[in-house]
């Protein structure tokens, strides 16, 4: 058990898929939704346990588990767990409760509704987990199935399409991925999967293989993340997913994306990383304020979202590849705070949709004088995301706008731009919805119940706490990251803040 | 004997060639079962003369087995003809297209 | 360090925004069921906070004068990389001024709010939101770093769009308050690319640690570039050109909102701000001299405007941009005492003013309009003494508070040479009276012009003790400042050191002439508006097209919206439904369909024919064989 | 002038016209018989090519049973008399031909560089086979190529069955789509059909 | 008949030792060695045809359960004698050199069997639901088949090749037209384009003979190796044989005839060919490409590259048109030949370990995909047609999943064994260092899971819009579930057989 924490951790919910699919047509779907939830909260019990054994201050794995697997490729069964994977774990182990209890409202096919959750969760956790790249690929690849189901199932209109169209253009991507782990395994020499032993080899390459191997790295998690220009598949994907699937979506499944680029593209090709980090700023950048003025343009409150998550990670991938150790560790709290913000967001907009019926901004408003709390609610997940000081996105934001503005004072400039678009995207949305008078139709509808508080309070709250204390993020995320910067480029790790040291006791003085 | 080895050889290319042609361009099943046993007699032609050639029974031997071979295919190939014709009243082989695309 | 020297009060300094911050926590959630005792809460735990600052203030002050500072570290709240962020409190002098009038006028906003909101049925969310901004507004000031003043900022900015919104039913309410909202964000961003900078060349933003080595770090242009952008966001808070415009339209919210974050404090947090950072905008130089051209230049704008305003709480906006003007005006002349001493006067006769024209449109049952009003003074007597004391004071009248502000303001213009902003202060000093003689006399005298007028009534006492209140520190809190080199002056020493004067013309004359303007202009005002004489209307018939313009604030707004705001939307529309959709998403599914009709195409291959199928084979068969002959 | 060479230049015109005749006749029993022509020629190569016992077989095998299997199913099915040439895949032809020539190229560049134009077989090949050209193929078969030889047994097997298979004409349940198609194709089989089929 | 085997080595004289031809007209004739282990799959497979062969003639009224037990007792102890051969210390090659006895081939004769085993389930089945009338000669007809497969991937002299090949072809000929009006015209297309393929096939072998003299691989690499071979001869052989096999394997462009034969043959016939003869071919190629022309490997790779990427891609496009499952799955089989060649042309035992992976890869999921397809959309004109599969999860979930998986590990996603087969034969090609290949078949899988995924989404994202029914024995989707776990298990733990494999993967000749 104990050494093999992180396996648990994994397939845990597939034992869930198990008990619904022995319960088969007899399991009423109350049971299955209960089953769910139970299996998710333990699976988040699971992972408390993993955060418990972890030692902040060790920047290297931990709770590593490794077992020979197809010995004939060298391919081997290896999960361990950093302070980068450790908070993608958890947040992804707290989120899928949430949005398991926010499917209380699915009624058709619950079973395989829920069967579908479990096996995503399983595969998400994987990813974040393992330290071989095929395995890695393995669950990358396969949570498109469950995500697929899940939009094409249950989703909107346009599902059907919209489904194939995510499947496809993430397959398409993880292609190139495919392609260049092999490539990698066949010209390191090092007959094996290993992270840890590739990032070594992959020293010996010659600089132009490496960085054809990084674009193809790249590539893969750039269409996850998705960056700009890659992030067509997102507005249909969210719009027409149900709102767990949404939720799965933002909160979990784009940082997949984000989090390989610093896993996997970071560590294996550090020197191409530094080569291509410039363009890779400028497409972030691009995309920020292009996904900011996306946003603006949509009369859909979902597909706003979407766009809006298409500038948040673009902040994440700037913070990634302006490679100081600030915007890194900014990078990656900005992988946690958008993941619940913009979970929380869908969510809301989740619960409104089940109440109004519809999507279309034209169509509400003044629902704030009807439903006060839920409004309330989706005000403060409004100014979460709008990176208000205090709630947990603004210290993401900053730091990555500090780490980059010490690279490239004009990336830094233009990101912050984002700012002040994205406070009038979503405030000029809030208004839509929630202000001006009311609609006939809307005016009977119910305030939130029990359950959704329950399953929107735990995050506001994290996006609070994270946002006054993101110490208890930063200190075991940091170490990592520091790791990281500090091989692909030493002189930017510390240099580039100017660590005035007697000043800075002043500050923290008294 | 005088001829050179080649011209067997070449022959049989050229029979083999012709049955070829008379496979792609009939359209009556059996004519092109008829050019299929040309091109197997082309086969056995360029068999016997390498036999010739390398001084080895063994070439005669495996012109042998493909006589056999070609006899058990006409057997089975006749029947199908036959069972087609049975079945759509020609053995016209463009008559046959229900499935295309 | 400094701080452990008073470490009873730095030990302290968390409850004065912890108590407020209760208040608001306590009346978000239960505020409804709290009935009207929300109200008292909220107001009680304020007061208190305001009892905690004076205790520390007194304490503080029995330090000497260079040990007059705090400093309390709560927590860290960013720490990356050497890059440390502490949750710190700081208390100085000017952080003692700035929480002094916070909670002090703050409380008695609150007072006068549980009579003003009675009625209202969410008046637990009224109180909650009130209290969350005292706690903001009250981080922003004790904040001993950039970030925590950040924090501060963007929250006041929060609460002051809750609070414009508040009443989000009527349409144009949660428009103003949207447009408050991103029109200060606008600043802002500015500003936190300024805290970029500073990191950039600090590697803190601690004020202690920036202060104390900005000039051996900054050059002289890097010092202008981080003050500029700075100003940028004190422009943006302060409603200074070019970005005064939501201060006007955030007039719809609640009057005590008004009077408390759009008079009294929040709008004042660009002058504060500017004031902690005078080190910077010092070492630069030039930075100042675009804040003293942007406070004269909004000061003359506003003032202006205020004079073809109809609705009350127009005019009182309008006339507080136009006084901010005035503050930035002392600070770009280094007179940080004068400036202080002009912001606290400003927020009590402000605030004073701002809840007496409450009062009035209360007892008018929300009428705004004071071409509606007229002979008030009888119906509400107390409202129009303690209103008109408030009036007297702005326009500079001794020896009420404003009076000595605007004096002291305008020696310091003399006394440093600079007769361009001494004679324009003097001009706008002309208007301000001006405007607010026009104000009192078409709200309180002359006759009732309407039938809400004739009805009129006081407000209830709950209402009228603030009114009071305010009206007695009007008068008294002078002495403050008799002259620039006032108490206040003195106090801010040790954190803003001092500017020396220069000669000019004699202090006695100075005052006689600005007596002399103010009187004569409120002479004409009563001789236009109070007199009866005038047909205002006339009047102001002849004034078109000026009036109509200087009404609409010289349509700014509407310059902004066809230039900026238009323009944006149509892009932002381009952008997602074209480029976007059809460009970009285009390109993908275009290859889709070319896959798609290549697939179509190429399965017309199998004809079904099998003699095609056998031409293929055959085909392929000679290409293979000659593949090989050509390699082999 | 060898005689090798006079037979062969006498029977491999023939043998190339024979296989001509057989592609350009109009009737299938010409095509047949052009065929047995054909045969023939190849018989007599092996004669010249030193394999009395092919020429043999070739002559009994194929010109005797399999030609004369081939005419029995033409006679059988009568279909000499239809016979429609028209070409529909107009390409066919002229990419056929082109095809069949350059696969003859390929050919014949295979030989000319392999065993060159002017290589003469060696001699001494009759010495090999003291006993006769018969008795060295049974020794050769049943030496080398036992196994082979036992493996034709079962295709011949095979072979049989499946011509047992093709020609009785079993009852069979068809489905409904068949039925139909059946009803257009064979009116005379539908009643044996629909009895049977419960 | 091992004893007889041992009777004749003890009585016959070892080749080696040759007395001097005999002459004289009656002179015995001396046979070689005859050790008859190696072949006794064959002979029990063929041995069990003629027994049913018999028992069909003669039974009255035959049942189809007697040809079942028959049948498959039959598969099994061939599959058991074959087994027993896995620690074969005799000589490598026997029968005069013609069969290969090595774990090789003991690998392909258990498939084999083992797919011919799930080929006459189904057909049981089938004909026992009353859709297809039942012919007692199918089971004869497979064994032999069978047989015939057995024996061209132990063949280890062209001829034997080429006759073993006849045999298959011969019975698939016959089994193909078992049907309806389109199994009909489905045999004959196969016979007239398997007639003249396996023409140009025998025209390699004789270019194989011209070259070297002999049709034994042995002696064919020892003469290619040693230059005594003749260079342009043995080219041009190369290519036909090569033609030959991509025909069998259904290697684009000698493909043609696949979709048409898979939609219009009897399901059960197909799951066990299109599983069956994949193998078989490509068993027999790799003994041909990497044993007997290892000398020409510099030639030979280019053109299976070639052939790869026309497969691949050809096949992957033309999947995305297709609106009948059966045809589909047809054209996806040419896809998978191109996977599969994409592994060989890596031209050494990585290869060889990759393509064997994929051959049973694909076979589990093929022949539990027709399983499926035999099942759904009973009573229609167009049983096979997509529309017959919307709505199909909410009508049979269980057929739903089953088809989803196999469909799922065909496009290659984890955690199936599709994936891990792709995810081999790339290594090995990429090992190879022909990246490039890779990368177009990575790009065309995608194209493929496209195709694939329409079929999910009908049956899962659609109402059913015509009126369909399915067979929802228990039979065949036990069938099917035990393949569709043995394809996640395979997935999961892909060292169950890549272990088999290593020590499988060791050609002798």
């Amino acid at each position: 058990m104990s050494q093999h924490l992180l396996s648990v951790v994994i397939f845990f919910p597939l034992l869930g898929v198990l008990a619904v699919v022995v319960g088969g047509r007899e399991m009423s779907d109350r049971t299955a939704r209960w089953l769910a939830l139970f299996v998710t909260l333990v699976t988040f019990g699971v992972s408390l346990a993993v955060l418990g054994r972890f030692d902040h201050s060790d920047p290297s794995f931990q709770v590593v588990e490794q077992a020979s697997w197809m010995p004939s490729i060298g391919l081997q069964w290896i999960v361990g767990v950093d302070g980068i994977s450790l908070w993608m774990v958890l947040l992804t182990t707290f989120l899928f409760p949430v949005s398991v209890l926010a499917s209380w409202t699915v009624t058709t096919d619950v079973r395989r509704y829920m069967i579908s959750m479990l096996v995503l969760e399983t595969a998400v956790l994987g990813t974040f987990l393992a330290l071989d790249l095929i395995v890695f690929f393995i669950f990358f690849e396969a949570l498109l199935v469950p995500m697929y189901l899940l939009i094409g199932g249950w989703g909107g209109e346009r599902r059907v399409y919209a489904a194939l169209k995510f499947f496809l253009y993430t397959m398409a991507g993880s292609a190139f991925l495919l392609v260049a782990i092999l490539f990698l395994y066949a010209h390191t020499g090092a007959s094996t999967f290993d992270l840890r032993a590739l990032a070594d080899a992959s020293a010996t390459l010659p600089v132009q293989t490496a960085r054809w191997l990084f674009l193809g790295f790249f590539i893969a998690f750039a269409v996850k993340v998705p960056l700009f220009p890659l992030h067509t598949w997102l507005p249909d994907a969210h719009t027409e997913a149900p709102t767990a699937g949404s939720v799965l979506l933002a909160g979990i499944l784009l940082k997949v994306g984000a989090y390989g680029m610093i896993r996997f593209t970071l560590t294996l090709f550090p020197e191409a990383a530094k080569h291509f980090s410039t363009a890779i700023e400028v497409l972030a950048v691009i995309g920020i304020i292009y996904g900011a003025v996306c946003a603006l343009g949509q009369r859909d409150v979902k597909r706003l979202v979407a766009y809006s998550s298409v500038s948040h990670l673009g902040f994440v991938v700037l913070g990634l590849f302006a490679l100081t150790e600030q915007s890194v560790t900014g990078g990656v709290l900005q992988m946690v705070n958008h993941g619940l913000a913009t979970g929380a967001l869908f969510l809301l907009v989740g619960m409104v949709y089940e109440r109004t019926h519809t999507r279309r901004l034209d169509q509400m408003g003044g629902l704030a004088s009807q439903m006060p709390w839920l409004l309330g609610f989706f005000l403060f997940a409004v100014f979460a995301s709008a990176g208000l000081p205090g709630l947990s996105s603004f210290i993401g934001e900053f730091l990555v706008i500090v780490g980059t503005f010490a690279v490239s004072h004009v990336f830094g400039a233009l990101a912050s731009v984002a700012v002040v678009l994205g406070a009038i995207y979503l405030l000029w949305s809030y208004q839509r919805v929630a202000y001006g008078p009311i609609r006939e139709e809307h005016r009977s509808l119910p305030d939130v119940s029990l359950r959704e508080v329950i399953v929107i309070a735990p995050v506001l709250t994290l996006l609070l706490v994270f946002g006054v204390y993101p110490k208890l993020l930063t200190t075991s995320i940091d170490p990592s990251t520091k790791q990281v910067v500090e091989q692909v480029s030493p002189d930017h790790a510390t240099t580039v803040i100017p660590s005035n040291t007697i000043s800075a006791q002043a500050g923290s003085g008294g | 004997m005088r001829t050179p080895i080649a011209y067997f050889l070449l022959l049989g290319g050229i029979l083999f060639s012709l049955g070829t042609v008379g496979v792609l361009v009939n359209r009556n099943a059996l004519r092109i079962f008829m050019s299929v046993e040309l091109q197997l007699n082309a086969v056995n032609l360029t068999l016997v003369s390498f036999a010739r050639l390398h001084n080895d029974v063994g070439g005669q031997v495996l012109a042998f087995f493909s006589m056999v071979v070609a006899a058990a295919e006409v057997v089975v190939g006749l029947a199908i003809i036959v069972s087609i014709y049975r079945r759509r009243r020609t053995i016209d082989v463009d008559a046959a297209r229900e499935m295309r695309w | 360090m400094v701080g452990a020297l008073v470490p009873h009060v730095a030990s302290t300094l968390w409850l004065i925004p912890a108590l407020p911050l209760a208040g608001a926590a306590i009346n978000l959630f239960f505020g409804d069921r709290l009935g009207r005792w929300a109200g008292v809460l909220a107001t009680v735990l304020v007061f208190a906070s305001f009892g905690v600052s004076l205790a520390a203030v007194l304490n503080l002050l029995t330090n000497a004068g260079d040990n007059r500072l705090a400093i309390q570290h709560l927590f860290d709240w960013i720490s990356v990389g050497g890059f440390t962020v502490g949750f710190d409190l700081r208390l100085d002098t000017l952080s003692a001024t700035m929480i002094l009038v916070v909670a002090g006028i703050g409380a008695l906003i609150h007072l006068y709010s549980i009579g003003y909101m009675a009625e209202d049925p969410r008046r637990g969310r009224f109180f909650a939101y009130m209290n969350l901004f005292v706690f903001f507004m009250l981080m922003l000031v004790l904040g001993a770093n950039y970030l925590v003043l950040y924090l501060g900022w963007e929250g006041v900015g929060l609460c002051s769009y809750l609070l414009i919104g508040f009443w989000f039913s009527e349409p144009g309410n949660a428009e103003a308050a949207k447009k408050a909202f991103i029109t200060t964000r606008i600043g802002d961003t500015l500003m936190l690319i300024g805290l970029a900078v500073l990191v950039f060349k600090f590697g803190t933003l601690d004020f202690e640690a920036i202060f104390g080595t900005a000039g051996s770090v900054l050059t002289k242009d890097a010092a202008t570039v981080i003050a500029l952008l700075l100003f940028a966001g004190a422009i943006g808070k302060s409603a200074q050109l070019p970005l005064q415009v939501w201060l006007p339209d955030a007039m719809v919210g609640p009057t005590p909102v008004s009077a408390l974050i759009h008079a009294a404090t929040m709008v004042t947090a660009g002058v504060y701000l500017v004031v902690r950072s005078h080190v910077l905008f010092e070492i630069s130089g030039v930075a100042l001299t675009v804040v003293l051209i942007v406070g004269l230049a909004t000061a003359l704008f506003a003032a202006t405007c205020a004079i073809a305003q109809f609705d009350i709480k127009r005019v009182l906006a309008y006339s507080t941009i136009s006084q901010l003007g005035y503050m930035f005006i002392a600070v770009g002349m280094r007179a940080y005492g004068v400036a202080m001493f002009f912001l606290v006067a400003h927020a009590c006769y402000k605030a004073l003013m701002f809840l007496g024209a409450g009062s009035v449109i209360h007892g008018m049952h929300d009428q705004q309009d004071m071409r509606e009003m007229g002979g008030l003074r009888r119906a509400m007597p107390w409202t129009f003494v303690t209103f008109a004391i408030g009036g007297l004071a702005q326009a500079g009248v001794p020896p009420l508070a404003g009076f000595f502000a605007k004096d002291a303001l305008l020696e310091v213009a003399n006394h440093t040479g600079r007769e361009a902003v001494y004679a324009l202060g003097t001009v706008a000093a002309f208007l301000t009276a001006f405007y607010i003689g026009r104000m009192i006399c078409m709200t309180f005298l002359g006759r009732a012009r309407s039938e809400a007028a004739e009805h009129a009534h006081e407000s209830q006492v709950v209402m009228l003790v603030p009114l009071v209140a305010l009206a007695m520190s009007v008068v008294g809190v002078g002495i403050l400042q008799l002259n620039p080199e006032g108490a206040m002056t003195k106090a801010l020493e040790p954190v803003v050191g001092t500017a020396a004067l220069g000669a000019g013309l004699s202090v006695t004359a100075l005052i006689g002439i600005a007596v002399a303007v103010a009187l004569l202009s409120l002479a004409i005002a009563w001789w236009i508006y109070g007199s009866g004489r005038v047909d205002t209307v006339a009047f102001r018939a002849r004034m078109e097209p000026m009036a109509t313009a200087a009404q609409r604030g010289w349509y700014v707004d509407r310059a902004y919206d066809v230039v900026i705001v238009q323009p944006a939307k149509a892009v932002a529309r381009l952008t997602s439904d074209v480029v976007d959709a059809l460009v970009i998403d285009g390109a993908v599914n275009g290859i889709a369909g070319l896959v798609k009709r290549s697939a179509s195409g190429g399965k017309l291959i199998q004809t079904g024919f099998v003699r095609t199928y056998a031409l293929v084979l055959f085909l392929g068969a000679v290409l293979v064989l000659g593949f090989i002959g050509v390699r082999g | 002038m060898p005689l090798d060479n006079v037979v062969f230049w006498v029977f491999a015109p023939i043998a190339i016209a024979a296989a001509i005749g057989m592609l350009v006749t109009r009737s299938v029993v010409y095509a047949a018989l052009f065929l047995v022509v054909n045969f023939g020629c190849i018989a007599v190569m092996y004669l010249v090519l030193d394999a009395a016992f092919l020429f043999a077989v070739q002559i009994i095998v194929y010109a005797g049973a399999i030609m004369v299997l081939f005419l029995f199913v033409i006679m059988l099915l009568g279909v000499d008399r239809i016979e429609v040439r028209s070409e529909r895949l107009w390409l066919q032809r002229p990419i056929a031909i082109v095809l069949a020539i350059g696969f003859a190229l390929e050919v014949g560049a295979a030989v000319r560089a392999g065993v060159g134009l002017s290589t003469h077989a060696p001699d001494g090949f009759d010495l090999l086979q003291p006993a006769g050209n018969t008795q060295a193929v049974a020794e050769v078969l049943f030496r080398n190529y036992f196994f082979p030889f036992e493996a034709t047994s079962i295709l011949l097997i095979v072979a049989a069955i499946a011509a047992m298979v093709l020609a009785q004409r079993k009852v069979r349940a068809v489905t409904q789509a068949e039925l139909g198609a059946e009803l257009e194709d064979e009116p005379e089989d539908v009643e044996t059909e629909i009895e049977v089929t419960p | 008949m091992i004893d007889l085997a041992h009777i004749l080595a003890q009585a016959a004289p070892s080749p080696s030792t040759f007395a001097p031809p005999p002459s004289g007209p009656d002179a015995p004739i001396p046979t070689p060695v005859l050790v008859f282990q190696p072949v006794i799959p064959e002979l029990v497979l063929c041995g069990f045809a003629i027994v049913g062969m018999l028992y069909e003639a003669f039974a009255r009224r035959s049942s189809r359960t007697v040809h079942l037990v028959l049948a498959l007792a039959g598969l099994a102890v061939a599959g058991i004698a074959a087994l027993k051969l896995w620690n074969w210390t005799g000589d490598p090659t026997v029968l005069g050199d013609s069969i290969a006895a090595d774990r090789f081939t003991v690998m392909a004769t258990v498939v084999l069997v083992l797919a011919a085993a799930f080929g006459v389930i189904h057909y049981t089945h089938e004909t026992g639901s009353g859709r297809l009338a039942l012919r007692g000669e199918f089971y004869p007809l497979v064994l032999f088949a069978t047989a015939g497969m057995v024996l061209i991937a132990a063949a280890n002299d062209l001829i034997v090749v080429f006759i073993a090949l006849e045999i298959l072809s011969l019975s698939l000929y016959v089994l193909t037209g078992l049907g309806g009006a389109r199994s009909n015209e489905a045999a004959m297309k196969y016979f007239l384009l398997g007639a003249f393929s396996s023409a140009l096939f025998l025209y390699g072998v004789a270019m194989a003979y011209g070259a070297t003299g002999t049709t034994k691989i042995p002696d064919i690499v020892s003469a290619l190796a040693g230059q005594t071979g003749n260079q342009a001869l043995a080219l041009l052989a190369m290519g036909l044989l090569v033609i030959g096999f991509g025909f069998k394997i259904a290697a684009a462009p000698f493909h043609m005839w696949t979709p048409d034969v898979y939609q219009g043959a009897p399901t059960p016939v197909v799951a066990f060919m299109s599983a069956a003869t994949k193998v078989a071919a490509f068993f027999a190629l790799m003994r041909v490409l990497d044993v007997a022309l290892q000398p020409l490997t510099t030639t030979w790779t280019p053109v299976i590259y070639a052939l790869s990427i026309v497969s691949v891609v050809l096949g992957s496009v033309l999947m995305a048109a297709q609106r009948d499952v059966k045809r589909l799955l047809g054209y996806s089989s040419v896809a998978h030949a191109g996977f599969i060649l994409a592994g060989l042309t890596s031209p050494n035992m990585i290869g060889i370990r990759a393509a064997m992976f994929y051959l049973i890869a694909y076979s589990v999921m093929t022949v539990g995909a027709f399983g499926i397809t035999m099942l759904v959309g009973v009573k229609t004109d167009e049983p096979s047609s997509y529309d017959s599969y919307d709505g199909l999860a909410a009508r049979s979930p269980g057929l739903a999943a089953l088809l989803t998986i196999f469909l799922l590990s065909l496009a290659g996603i984890p955690p199936t064994v599709g994936f891990i087969a792709k995810l081999t034969v790339f290594g090995a090609a990429i090992r190879a260092g022909n990246w490039p290949l890779v990368v177009v078949c990575v790009l065309t899988s995608v194209i493929a899971a496209y195709a694939y995924l329409r079929v999910v989404l009908r049956m899962y994202f659609r109402a059913p819009h015509v009126e369909v029914e399915d067979d929802r024995s228990l039979a065949p989707q036990v069938v099917g579930l035990v393949l569709a776990i043995t394809v996640l298990v395979l997935g999961v733990f892909p060292r169950l057989l890549s272990t088999v494999i290593e020590s499988a993967s060791i050609l002798k000749w």
